[in-house]
């Protein structure tokens, strides 16, 4: 037994059971975040596009995993794991891409 | 007890009796062990991001190399087909959300009715999958199969799709990267498509438990597990159809 | 008397307790169903030691075939295939589950003071994709092989050879699985299992360097097993995402292998440099110098050894700026492990040392890994790479750190902790002996090749110019008595299980809570929950321990 | 010494008559390499001796016998910090001196003379500008910047001179340079070091470096008759390049002439330098940069030219100084079997200048 559990127990033990209401807004949060973004691209905005598309994917799946995973019920623990697979892949992704970008700058 | 003095941790050795049939014997408490599932599992996802994430990489290089190409392959997406996936997916997440909520209230029926219908509106998402890709197979877009250019260098001849977006042709060079286009999209989507194939089965498996009252006794650590599954794959998806589909309408 | 953990029958007992995990039970299928997390480490024991002397015997027709200039023993394309496969079969099926699966599986729930691993069935699945990934590989082997070198690089692997690329890349991924599962485990079980009073900080650092590893195992482990699938589909269907005539980039597939095989190198090292810790404090009776210092380093490796992969691609052809990005922090990833190259020797400082078989292999580490590092930072240096990269300076460097270093703390920890595995001594004298041979032997046959390194020799070359010879012949000479040096512990140590001394709980009277009970343990570990209320590594508590024991000897033999 | 076996003996014998810790340096980069070694090597047997001996040191002082109990020591912050910051330090010092030679080696001056190598399973085949081939062999003048421009027909290959201290990735579809100036004359190694399949091992052939005058009669006794840039213009006429790229105020493509180190402002916004890898890119996949003003009509070339073909045609298009070139192939293109005879364009000089003689390059 560690001393994240012990805490657990107190705060978030007895787990936190969210209640259907909050995953109705969310259902419908969602709808509206689908038609939201269906509906921005076929708005010409050129280089935004891209842009808002995955800013509203991201927004939607960040409340599927606050909401639906319950993350923002959870212990620090699985937060700094979510954090931790988030920042690997965008570490994985942004070194690789770096190497790819300054590819094109010229030699020096 | 032998030589040395015994302090006997706090009550885990009186309630040992008490203890239901599922804690298994390396666990202190009931807690413990939920805790360290739930946990196992979250660790698991983060794997299952970094191995997706290979092929998000892949994708925004490439997206950015021959981006008219990803552009006019992806008008061969059809946005409606999507926009309906992602609003079956979602409407499931919901109901594993609310199957996990049956089966933390104890609510037996409700639970089997939730994940029957995760489990349907899976089955319709796999279903309209087929669907977009059969076409795909029909118009000689899967790589490394006859792989056509002809959509990509006379768009007038793929009539349904110019209609709707009127695509300039593009030169012979940039046609023939849209079949990374759809590599990428094969390798995803059809990497998505395993992981919710291998969901469906498990929630065959848990409909058939739910309903012999496996999770409403209080033993709620499998559910949670598998919405927590459930929901990552939403997730993925919900990011292939911004990056898949919705590349740009315009152009 | 303060509050202490529960010991079983005390060493002074000269049997080996009746009651113990290998006792329990013992038909065959017993153990193919173990959940018991000290039989899973046997089991990995075993098919390590038998995947390493594979590995070992197609490393002695390499050293054999290099004996003379020309390509005369084997053809280059079996040259080829016998290095590939060296590489395969000892970095993913010996190497990478080597320390974890073995010390780590059985230690960690000791030290920890838990009963086993959180999942122990996912244990036992690790073992069986381990097995499934090694016959595989065993059979790509003896179908044919494959020639790709163990990098994989693409076009290559995927265009241009017609080997069996798809079951070794099948025997890769299912291995990888096998590793984070391992992962995984660890590191629920160092979250949720450790015992009351066991704080972070009074961890062994054997702990803290697997849960550093294990982070390592499920972050990275995935990756590689994604440009397995790509190098699959390219091969198959020839989907263009590696293939430059159809557009694709094949450094982009080094990118995705070295963003695993980077890391992959410290999952290597890490569980070794923590098996260092414990031997080295035992040895010298001192608690670890610098414990935070030593604990934090190993995660700083773990978590920066995330943002260094390109180094293996610096002449490849990835833009000069990220060689200069790449190259920067390579450097800062070299500071840790130096941090604790010099807290383990003032752990020495006014200690009382003895010079045990492990504490041989300990020092044997210590040289060997600081020379292997510090040329990891000729490497890491983007001008002297230029130079040596892909030459025989490239080989001495990795065989420094994964023989003289991994395999060096390999051995320590198996010899340290032995009598806690089967209850009994090795035999101290000879295996000191081994100790020493496997030291001399090590250094003749890859210290020379840092020279062939610099005079240019490359790698994966079936044939030389004639200058380099006499080199290479040192190189075979050393590789043979290499050779002798591994193959003498298996002989002594299956010995020993039958002959060797009854070694009680506690011969070296270690301050770990492994050795606190019975050896060999129970199938439960402790009867009792323990409770951790000292440090880690504290020495003044063992004694006290142990007069107390001593008193209620007395008492009890009084009355 | 009869106990020893007169074979080990040999062995011996040769080994210290031959040894070496260094290849022989015979690059002006190659002393620089080295001293930057010499300076890694030196604080590695520091540092090794620092920690050997203070491990030596501490077993023989506190052994057990000599100092049966210890003393618990918990640990130093001064310590510690002196330990990360010093190997930090010297770290960083062989990081900045590394990254200064990585610069150099891979920025070729401006005036280097340019020889293009293509690695292909298992060879390597070199293109002098004048249009002298050889393969598995590079021959150089000392006291002149030499850049190499290469490419693989294949899979990744590594042109490796130990004694230069120089080494670069032929990667298949993108070219990669790297330059040295040879300093002493001689026959050196060059190897394969890039693991490319069956036959790595057998990719390896000689770098002779030789006196500038000494390379120059090698030049012309091993020519082959057209200079790259003229093969090179011969295949511009074939594919009837000239259609589009002829400078007329009609021409669909752009004139082609100064193009090369020009910055080109491109359609999709921003410029480009036209370098050899961009002029590469042009002929094989032209869609990928389209110039400013031009619809993206070029056909791709790719699957139609040779690795060598597309050399020969950069070759050509970096030389041209002026349309004229140009406008006589036009005129020439249907008289092209017997273009043998026709004066070479100007291959360094300017527009107009005595062409240089069959075969030969202009210096
Ligand atoms: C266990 C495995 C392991 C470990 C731990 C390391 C550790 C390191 N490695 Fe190594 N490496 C490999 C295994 C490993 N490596 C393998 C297998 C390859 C080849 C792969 C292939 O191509 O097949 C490779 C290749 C490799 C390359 C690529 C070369 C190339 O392809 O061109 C580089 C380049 O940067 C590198 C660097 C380093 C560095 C900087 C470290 C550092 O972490 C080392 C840090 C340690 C120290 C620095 C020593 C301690 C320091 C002191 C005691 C201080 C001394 C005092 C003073 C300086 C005052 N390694
Ligand atoms: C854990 C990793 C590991 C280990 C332990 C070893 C161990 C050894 N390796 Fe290995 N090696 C690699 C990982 C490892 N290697 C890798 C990753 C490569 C790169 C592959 C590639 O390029 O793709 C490589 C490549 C490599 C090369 C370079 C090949 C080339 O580039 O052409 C050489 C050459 O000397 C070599 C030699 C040895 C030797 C002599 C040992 C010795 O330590 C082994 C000693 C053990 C034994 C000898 C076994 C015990 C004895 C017996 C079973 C009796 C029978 C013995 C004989 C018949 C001699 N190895
Ligand atoms: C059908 C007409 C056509 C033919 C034939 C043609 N080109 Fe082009 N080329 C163009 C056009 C138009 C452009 C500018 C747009 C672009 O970059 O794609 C161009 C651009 C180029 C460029 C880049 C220069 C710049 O200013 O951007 C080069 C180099 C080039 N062509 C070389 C060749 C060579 C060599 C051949 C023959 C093997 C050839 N072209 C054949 C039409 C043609
Ligand atoms: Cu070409 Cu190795
Ligand atoms: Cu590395």
């Amino acid at each position: 037994m560690s001393e994240q559990n012990e805490k657990a127990k107190h705060d978030e033990h007895a787990h936190h059971i969210v209640s259907p209401k909050v995953y109705v807004v969310i259902l419908i949060a969602l709808l509206v975040g689908t038609a939201l973004t269906v509906w921005a691209s076929f708005i010409d905005l050129g280089f935004w596009n891209p842009i808002i598309a995955l800013a509203i994917a991201t927004a939607k799946a960040t409340l599927v995993v606050l909401f639906f995973m319950g993350v923002k019920y959870s212990t620090k623990l699985t937060k700094l794991t979510v954090g931790a697979g988030i920042f690997t892949f965008l570490t994985l992704v942004s070194m690789t891409l770096a190497d790819y970008i300054s590819r094109a700058w010229g030699s020096w | 007890m032998p030589d040395s003095p015994v302090i006997v941790h706090g009550a885990s050795e009186a309630d040992h009796h008490e203890h239901p049939a599922y804690l298994r014997h390396h666990f202190e408490s009931v807690e413990q062990q939920a805790d360290a599932a739930g946990f196992a599992m979250w660790l698991f996802l983060v794997t299952e991001v970094m191995f997706f994430g290979g092929m998000f990489t892949a994708y925004l290089i490439y997206r950015n190399w021959y981006y008219p190409a990803f552009v006019a392959a992806s008008h061969q997406l059809d946005v409606r087909w999507g926009t309906l996936n992602t609003l079956v997916l979602i409407i499931s997440s919901f109901t594993m959300a609310m199957g996990v909520w049956c089966a933390e209230t104890r609510r037996k029926k409700g639970l089997v009715l939730c994940l029957m219908l995760t489990m349907i509106l899976g089955l319709g998402f796999l279903g309209i999958k087929s669907i977009e890709y059969s076409e795909k197979i029909e118009k000689h877009h899967v790589p490394g199969f006859h792989y056509s250019l002809q959509s990509f260098t006379d768009p007038q001849s793929d009539s349904a799709v110019y209609a709707e977006y009127h695509d300039k042709p593009l030169p012979l060079d940039m046609a023939r990267h849209t079949e990374i286009y759809f590599s990428l999209y094969f390798a995803l989507t059809g990497m998505h498509a395993l992981h919710m194939i291998i969901g469906i089965a498990i929630l065959g498996f848990m409909i058939f438990r739910a309903q012999a009252g496996a999770y409403t006794s209080g033993h709620v650590t499998f559910v949670e597990n598998f919405g927590l599954y459930w929901h990552f794959v939403d997730v993925i998806w919900i990011y292939l159809f911004a990056l898949l589909y919705l590349i740009s309408r315009h152009q | 008397m303060s509050a202490t953990i529960v010991s079983l029958p005390d060493q002074s007992t000269a049997r080996i307790p009746k009651m113990n995990y290998l006792s329990k039970e013992n038909g065959l299928l017993s153990w193919l169903l173990t959940g018991d997390h000290k039989r899973i480490a046997i089991l990995y024991l075993i098919s390590l030691s038998f995947f390493f002397f594979i590995g070992g015997a197609l490393a002695g027709l390499i050293r054999l075939e290099l004996l003379t200039p020309q390509a005369d023993l084997m053809a280059t394309d079996t040259y080829n295939k016998v290095f590939t496969m060296h590489g395969v079969i000892m970095i993913f099926f010996f190497l990478v589950p080597s320390v974890p699966a073995t010390l780590g599986n059985f230690l960690i729930p000791l030290m920890i003071g838990a009963k086993d691993l959180a999942l122990p069935k996912v244990n036992l699945l690790s073992w069986y994709l381990y097995i499934a990934g090694g016959t595989l590989a065993i059979y790509t082997m003896a179908t044919g092989g494959v020639d790709t070198g163990w990098t994989f690089t693409t076009p290559l692997s995927t265009h241009y050879v017609n080997t069996n690329v798809l079951t070794t890349g099948l025997a890769v991924f299912i291995a990888g699985f096998s590793s984070i599962f391992t992962g995984l485990n660890f590191i629920v079980t160092i979250h949720k299992m450790r015992c009351p009073g066991m704080t972070w900080f009074r961890l062994p650092l054997f702990v803290w360097a697997h849960y550093a590893a294990s982070i390592l195992m499920v972050l990275a482990t995935p990756v590689v097993a994604i440009a397995i699938v790509l190098v699959a589909l390219e091969r198959t269907l020839g989907i263009g995402v590696f293939d430059p005539t159809k557009g694709g980039d094949p450094l982009l597939f080094q990118h995705l292998f070295w963003f695993y095989s980077h890391p992959a190198v410290y999952i290597m090292i890490l569980p070794g440099m923590g098996v260092i810790s414990e031997t080295i404090s035992t040895f010298s009776r001192k608690r670890v110098f610098g414990y935070t210092a030593v604990a934090f380093s190993s995660v700083a490796i773990a978590v920066f050894g995330f943002f260094v992969w390109a180094h293996h691609m610096f002449i490849m052809g990835i833009s000069n700026y990220a060689v200069l990005v790449f190259s920067l922090l390579t450097m800062l990833v070299a500071v840790p492990s130096a941090i604790k190259i010099f807290n383990w020797t003032f752990t020495l400082y006014k200690g009382s040392i003895t010079f045990e078989t492990p504490m041989l292999y300990t020092f044997g580490f210590m040289g060997l890994f600081t020379i292997g590092g510090l040329t990891g930072v000729f490497l890491g240096t983007s001008g002297t790479d230029i130079h040596l990269t892909e030459t025989y300076f490239i080989v001495a460097h990795f065989h420094f750190v994964m023989v003289g270093g991994m395999l060096m703390a390999f051995l320590a920890g198996i010899h340290f902790w032995w009598p806690k595995m089967t209850g009994r001594m090795y035999p101290e004298k000879i295996s000191q002996l081994a100790a020493v041979i496997t030291f001399i032997g090590f250094n003749f046959t890859f210290f020379p090749q840092f020279i062939l390194g610099t005079l240019g020799m490359p790698r994966r070359y079936a044939s030389y110019p004639p200058e380099f010879q006499v080199l290479n012949v040192f190189s075979t000479a050393g590789a043979t008595i290499l050779g002798v040096g591994y193959l003498l512990p298996v002989l002594y140590l299956t010995w020993s299980l039958k002959y060797g001394a009854i070694a009680g709980n506690n011969p070296w009277q270690a301050t770990g809570l492994e050795w606190q009970i019975q050896s060999p343990p129970l199938t439960e570990n402790f009867t009792v929950t323990p409770i951790m209320d000292h440090e880690a590594y504290d020495y003044e508590w063992l004694e006290n321990q142990n007069l107390a024991k001593e008193k209620s000897k007395e008492v009890t033999h009084a009355g | 010494m009869s106990h020893i076996s007169p074979v080990l003996w040999q062995f011996l014998v040769k080994w210290m008559t031959t040894f070496a810790l260094f290849p022989p340096e015979a690059s002006k980069i190659a002393p620089q390499m080295d001293a930057l070694l010499f300076f890694m090597i030196l604080i590695s047997l520091i540092g090794l001796t620092i920690v050997t001996l203070l491990v030596v040191s501490f077993c023989i002082l506190y052994s057990k016998e000599r100092h049966p109990v210890a003393v618990q020591v918990e640990g130093s912050t001064l310590l510690e910090a002196t330990w990360t910051i010093i190997p930090l330090g010297l770290f960083l010092v062989m990081f900045v001196w590394g990254a200064l030679i990585y610069f150099r080696v891979f920025t070729p001056p401006a005036n280097s003379m340019n020889i293009y190598v293509v690695g292909k399973q298992w060879m390597w085949k070199a293109e002098h500008p004048g249009g002298q081939h050889e393969i598995n062999s590079l021959h150089v003048p000392t006291g002149r910047a030499v850049q190499l421009t290469l490419i693989s027909q294949d899979v990744f290959h590594s042109f490796s001179i130990p004694a230069f201290r120089v080494k670069r990735e032929a990667i298949p579809g993108r070219y990669t340079t790297v330059w040295f100036e040879p300093t002493v004359p001689g026959t050196y190694h060059l190897f394969c070091t890039q693991y490319c399949g069956t036959n790595h091992s057998q990719m390896i052939g000689d770098v002779v470096v030789m006196t500038p005058e000494g390379y120059k009669k090698w030049l012309d006794e091993s020519t082959s008759g057209a200079s790259l840039a003229q093969n090179g213009e011969r295949l511009f006429a074939s594919l009837s390049c000239a259609a589009c790229h002829n400078a007329r105020p009609d021409a669909r493509g752009p004139g082609l002439a100064n193009v090369y180190g020009a910055k080109l402002p491109l359609a999709s916004g921003g410029t480009v330098t036209a370098d050899d890898a961009y002029l590469r890119e042009s002929i094989l996949n032209p869609s990928q940069h389209v110039t400013q003003g031009y619809a993206p009509i070029m056909p791709t070339y790719q699957g139609q030219i040779s690795e060598e073909g597309v050399i020969a045609l950069v070759e050509y298009i970096k030389n041209l100084n002026s349309d004229y070139r140009i406008q006589q192939t036009l005129n020439t293109t249907d008289l092209l079997p017997e273009s043998e005879g026709k004066p070479a364009p100007a291959v360094t000089g300017q527009a107009g200048k005595k062409p240089a003689p069959q075969g030969k390059v202009n210096p």
